[in-house]
């Protein structure tokens, strides 16, 4: 069966730029472009990762497929029904993720309430809390019980509660300790089966990207450098950003030669 | 490689705990630093490891307190007065810390915080150390020097941020260079960078490097040496080949095993998990601490093993052959 | 135009780990002082030793302990004790409408600056550093010049010029809120303003706007006493602690304790205050209690 | 090009706050002449009044009018003592600025070492004792410790004035005996509140950082402190000593009163029990640029100490 690959996410020549603060009242403003020119599309059912450094504007592109940003130029879809309902976001930060004074159950249950859909709450709370591997008792109780790790399986139950076609993952893992990574990104990678989700992974972490996308961007200050399939990417850069990335990465392979 | 018997010791740590408080967050940990070598500490968060380094400097926070033995040139380092440590601290031994930004003064120009370890230990005067301090700038290869020098810290990237830090810790020289996590806030492509200078610097030097980090491959390409810290206990010790290629330790192995490999697929497609979090300061299980987590622990874990062996050490009842 | 006021936070004698548990000493001595002053409040309601306000001629100027005088009495022979236990219901009175104008009215404010930036938030910072040039007692002057004096004018004085306080201390502490990852999580699901606002913002800011809610009342309290003190604020014959200092600065010869009861009561009230604000900021930690300069 | 756009800021601001003191003061009551008159006045004192003020012009014109005379140096006559308002005002100036001055003066004398002190001490005896009493002195009404001091050094002592003022050109000690009392009054107060922000940001400040990057070179605690502490610690202290200031002329305003000082405070206390609305308005007004004025120097030198501040805007 060889049936046309759906597009879920336009984007054509996106551009984004943000206003400094001004010198003076009588100075004109002046900008920085944060994404410039950006164009791709994101299919159905494929997990795409955005690989850059910091300023290199994978954080505002993610801003702008959520919806949290317009852009200044470009144009920008989501072509499944309901951005909002059917995209949902994990963010880095597991601390600043979920709000610290409310309970478990009401952060997993947040996006419902707030979208106002009918569905047995109790139920639908344990399949999610069951979905990330957390016990039915965590529901009662508060972020601040829970270690990183687990923060972060709160979050991505949050983002499942409105059941989503497209997951953006914005470096779920770099703030966890090295020795629980690898817990969430098999969650990730089971959610991923599970669900058919599509996956939007932003990270620096080429390690995770490597093994966690399909296909992959390179971006670097606010433009896409270069983009293919991942192994591709990975075994034949064709741009010289890519291979000092790449090149960059150490290994522990790589021993030191005394 | 190992540790030959001629090699001398610059630092030799013996029997050393910190104190957070009430709870111990470092169990007597003991290792060498010889002479020239490069030693790579790696832990987590709640391993100890930037504790075990602040105690050697004699810059733990307010509130905690180290016992133990740190003996530089047959000088307990824990021993000596506030007066006597201020004399090694900078000249002999340097530091440079995780994040460039706080750990620089936001109100004072480069030039001048590069500078003042040479008046304080050389007695320099203030010409003079400006123009050492331009010379130092130059050899972290920061790109104009001379402008940087009447520069405040914010108006400095990142990673020349870094550089201007390690320049001031090798600008007297030191025997001993201790780096806590010198990387872990810059990006791939500056920690790259970063790392082969301060590679190329520590080689000019003939410095003795104690490198702190949570990332296991930066050590593999920078030491020749490496310490492992799990739950304030060191764990594992050993030449980097030998441990890398062939650990001891349970944790060390799952650790290495967690690294998912740029070249090749995942094997049976799953990234290899360790199961369980790293807990809380004090809330460590007694005995070896990894054992709550670990999948060869039997009851004998309950109580802490010794570290055994040639060379290459391991504190594991159960260790992997 | 006046500079952001910087947040300072007082960090407690003991390191975190160890502040976490057993009993804080500020948290206690400032509850059981202000526990003190609002129990001779309702205790005054039903009884005090004399009429805080009858005036006995021939009983003026009793030294402490005489006649029945606990305190001893004033130069109208008003008892000082029961003055002092009828003027606590003063005190409490101010504090609790200073603050509540200044929550009302600040708390909203600061909550749309963070909520919708831009040139509301301009607005709101602009408005409150134009209030911030007056000082509330300058505010009660122009007050009483313009309306009659009375414990009215005075509260209204001093609690407008607490708005910009809790105002600026909201957005502070919203802006923070506002960047964190549960916020922008919430809005991509749809959230409105007011929505973020009741669900998130204030409940996270709220440990903030107690710790200085009670700071504010100190200060509320010094602010009337001095105002009071000036006869521009409450009017005879409502027992007050400032008047009653200033009734006594006449007879410092014939009777030196007499200003010292009523002095007492308002420095070891607002001492309370203080306390339990300190020990609420170590209870709660919030980091963005901003400070109001006393009057 | 900063200062400037900060001095576009506080002419602004001085402007808009005189239209707010002109509102205040002629808008919101209705009539500031049946304000000035009492309710007893009749209708015909009322009407004399209105057109002796000008009150039938509209209240823009007489805004503008009231603005200009300031301007020019002219603040109007008082409405009770027919005096021209300017000469008072100097004479008055006279009291309440020395005052304030070495009110200032004492409070920074006190906070400055006793802050760092109990900063660099916070863990032993000696700073939790001058912490205590910082907290306690906080608390203590200005114009109580005036009555106290009155109580033990003139009444009981007899060493000191209890009140009034001798002029400066009759005789300068004189003058400086009657302003010793008050000075203290006010200077220790607010001596206990810089000291326990002097140190709260020494407390802070030990914890950064670049303190123990100091340390790592070689200098000792005490010299970290003084070389890379006490400029960073300042920062914040800086911005609180605006505010301090502007507290210590509001508390001069009452201090006055306690010990029967001519002062600016006394001034106005006299203009609003007469009711003299121009008096009012003009000594609100002054007091209320005095602090945007405060307001200003202390953004001033807030940038000038923080470099990221200086760079950024």
């Amino acid at each position: 069966m060889t049936e046309q690959p759906e597009t879920v996410f336009r984007v054509r020549g996106v551009s984004k730029r943000f206003a400094l603060p001004r010198q003076a009242p009588w100075l004109p403003r002046r900008f920085v472009a944060a994404v410039e020119g950006v164009s791709f599309e994101v299919l159905r059912g494929e997990s795409l990762g955005i690989v850059g450094e910091s300023g290199s504007g994978k954080t505002t592109l993610l801003k702008l497929l959520l919806g949290l940003e317009k852009p200044d130029a470009g144009e920008l879809r989501y072509l499944g029904r309901s951005l909002r309902r059917e995209v949902q976001v994990v963010f880095q930060d597991p601390v600043s993720a979920l709000d610290p004074r409310l309970s478990v159950a009401d952060i997993i249950l947040e996006p419902l309430r707030v979208m106002g859909l009918r569905e047995p709450r109790e139920s639908r709370l344990h399949e999610l809390l069951q979905a990330v591997g957390l016990p039915r008792a965590a529901s009662g109780r508060y972020p601040h019980e829970f270690s990183g790790g687990q923060r972060q399986r709160i979050a991505i139950a949050r983002a499942l509660a409105p059941r989503p076609r497209v997951l953006l993952a914005d470096e779920p893992v770099s703030a966890l300790d090295v020795s629980v990574r690898a817990q969430v990104l098999n969650l990730l990678l089971d959610l991923r089966r599970d669900f058919d989700l599509t996956l939007l992974l932003v990270s620096h972490d080429l390690g995770v990207v490597r093994h966690l996308c399909q296909r992959l961007l390179v971006m670097q200050s606010g433009r896409v450098v270069e983009a293919g399939e991942t192994p591709r990417v990975f075994a034949a850069p064709t741009q010289p950003y890519t291979q000092v990335l790449l090149a960059a990465i150490p290994t522990l392979s790589q021993r030191r030669t005394a | 490689m190992g540790v030959s018997a001629a090699t001398e010791a610059v630092v030799r740590v013996s029997d050393l705990s910190v104190r957070v408080g009430t709870v111990e967050a470092v169990h007597s940990v003991g290792f060498e630093l010889a002479a020239g070598r490069r030693t790579g500490l790696i832990g987590e968060s709640g391993s100890g490891k930037t504790l075990t380094a602040l105690a050697v400097m004699g810059l733990l926070p307010d509130g905690l307190s180290a016992r133990g033995r740190a003996v530089y040139r047959e000088q307990d380092l824990l021993a000596l007065s506030e007066g006597e440590l201020c004399r090694l601290r900078g000249d002999r031994l340097g530091m440079i810390f995780q994040e460039p930004l706080s750990a620089l003064n936001p109100v004072q120009k480069i030039g001048e915080q590069v500078a003042e370890p040479l008046r304080l230990h050389r007695g320099l005067g203030a010409r003079e150390s400006l123009a050492r301090a331009r010379e130092l700038l130059e050899r972290v290869q920061i790109p104009g020097a001379v402008e940087k020098l009447a520069q405040y810290p914010h108006q400095l990237s990142g990673g020349q941020r870094q550089r201007a830090m390690i320049a001031m810790a090798i600008s007297c020289s030191p025997e001993l260079l201790i780096a806590d996590e010198p990387t872990t806030a810059l990006d791939v492509t500056v920690q790259a960078e970063v790392l082969r200078l301060l590679d190329r610097l520590v080689d000019e030097e003939g410095a003795t490097l104690l490198l702190i980090t949570h990332d296991l491959p930066v050590v593999a390409g920078l030491c020749d040496r490496v310490l492992v810290m799990y739950g304030g206990h060191l764990i594992e010790e050993g030449a980097v080949g030998e441990v890398f290629d062939s650990p001891r330790h349970p944790y060390t192995l799952a650790l290495l095993e967690s690294i998912p490999s740029l070249d090749q697929e995942l094997p049976g497609g799953r990234f290899q998990a360790i199961p369980g979090a790293v807990p809380g300061l004090g809330q460590f299980p007694s005995g070896c601490p990894f054992r709550n987590r670990c999948p060869r622990a039997t009851e004998i874990c309950a109580t802490m093993p010794v570290l055994e062996g040639e060379g290459h050490r391991a504190a594991c009842w159960h260790p992997v052959s | 135009m006046s500079s952001e006021v910087i947040g300072l936070t007082e960090p407690g004698l003991e390191p975190a780990w160890r502040r976490r548990s057993g009993l804080n000493p500020s948290l206690l001595a400032g509850g059981i002082l202000v526990g003190a002053v609002i129990l001779a409040a309702l205790v005054s309601y039903v009884w005090t030793p004399f009429d805080p306000t009858h005036v006995v001629v021939s009983d003026r100027f009793q030294p402490p302990g005489q006649g029945g005088h606990l305190l001893g009495s004033d130069a109208l022979g008003r008892d000082v004790a029961s003055q002092i236990m009828a003027g606590a219901r003063n005190t409490l009175l101010v504090g609790i409408v200073t603050v509540a104008i200044a929550l009302l009215i600040g708390v909203p404010l600061g909550g749309v600056a963070a909520l919708y930036r831009g040139w509301a938030e301009e607005l709101v910072m602009r408005f409150s550093d134009l209030v911030l040039a007056f000082p509330a007692l300058l505010l009660a002057f122009l007050f009483a010049a313009v309306f009659h004096a009375s414990t009215l004018t005075a509260m209204g004085a001093i609690g407008i010029a607490f708005v910009p306080v809790f105002a600026r201390v909201v957005r502070g502490a919203g802006l923070q809120v506002m960047e964190q990852d549960y916020v922008t999580a919430a809005r991509t699901f749809g959230s409105s303003a007011l929505g973020i606002f009741f669900r998130h913002l204030l409940p996270n800011v709220a440990s903030v706007m107690i710790v200085q809610a009670t700071i504010a009342f100190a200060i509320a309290i010094l602010a009337e006493a001095a105002l009071s003190y000036l006869g521009l604020g409450t009017p005879p014959p409502t027992p007050s602690w400032g008047r009653m200092l200033s009734d006594s600065q006449n007879y410092l010869a014939q009777s030196s304790t007499l200003a010292l009861w009523p002095g007492l009561s308002i420095a070891l009230s607002v001492l309370g205050f203080n306390l339990l604000g300190d020990g609420l900021r170590d209870l709660l930690d919030p980091k963005l209690v901003q400070r109001i300069p006393p009057q | 090009m900063q200062v400037l756009s900060r001095l576009a800021v506080l002419l602004l601001s001085l402007m808009v706050a005189s239209m707010a003191v002109f509102a205040v003061v002629n808008v919101l009551p209705g009539d500031p002449a049946a304000v000035i008159l009492g309710t007893s006045a009749s209708p015909q004192q009322i009407a004399d009044l209105h057109r002796q003020l000008g009150l039938d012009r509209p209240a823009w014109l007489r805004y503008l009018e009231w603005l200009g005379g300031l301007i020019r140096g002219d603040f109007g006559v008082s409405l009770i003592s027919k005096q021209p308002i300017l000469p008072e005002l100097q004479g008055r100036a006279l009291v309440s600025v020395p005052l304030a001055l070495f009110a200032m003066f004492l409070a920074l004398a006190v906070s400055i070492p006793l802050g760092i002190v109990a900063g660099v001490r916070y863990r032993s005896l000696s700073g939790s004792l001058i912490s205590a009493l910082s907290l306690g002195g906080i608390a203590i009404p200005a114009f109580w410790a005036g009555l106290l001091l009155v109580t033990i050094f003139a009444v009981q002592l007899h060493v000191l004035p209890a009140g009034s003022f001798v002029p400066w050109e009759e005789s300068p000690v004189g003058a400086l005996r009657s302003l010793l009392l008050p000075s203290i009054a006010l200077g220790l107060v607010q001596g206990a509140v810089l000291t326990r922000y002097i140190r709260s940001a020494v407390i802070e400040v030990q914890r950064e950082d670049y303190i123990r990057t100091a340390r790592s070179k070689g200098l000792t605690r005490g010299q970290a402190l003084r070389r890379h502490g006490l400029k960073n610690a300042a920062i914040p202290v800086v911005t609180i000593l605006g505010l301090q200031l502007t507290s210590l002329l509001v508390g001069a305003v009452v201090i006055e009163n306690v010990f029967y000082l001519p002062g600016l405070g006394r001034m106005l206390l006299d203009a609003v029990r007469n009711r003299d609305l121009i008096e009012i308005q003009d000594l609100i007004l002054l007091l209320t640029a005095t602090v945007l004025v405060i307001n200003f120097a202390t953004d001033l030198s807030y940038r000038l100490l923080d470099p990221r501040i200086r760079a950024s805007r």
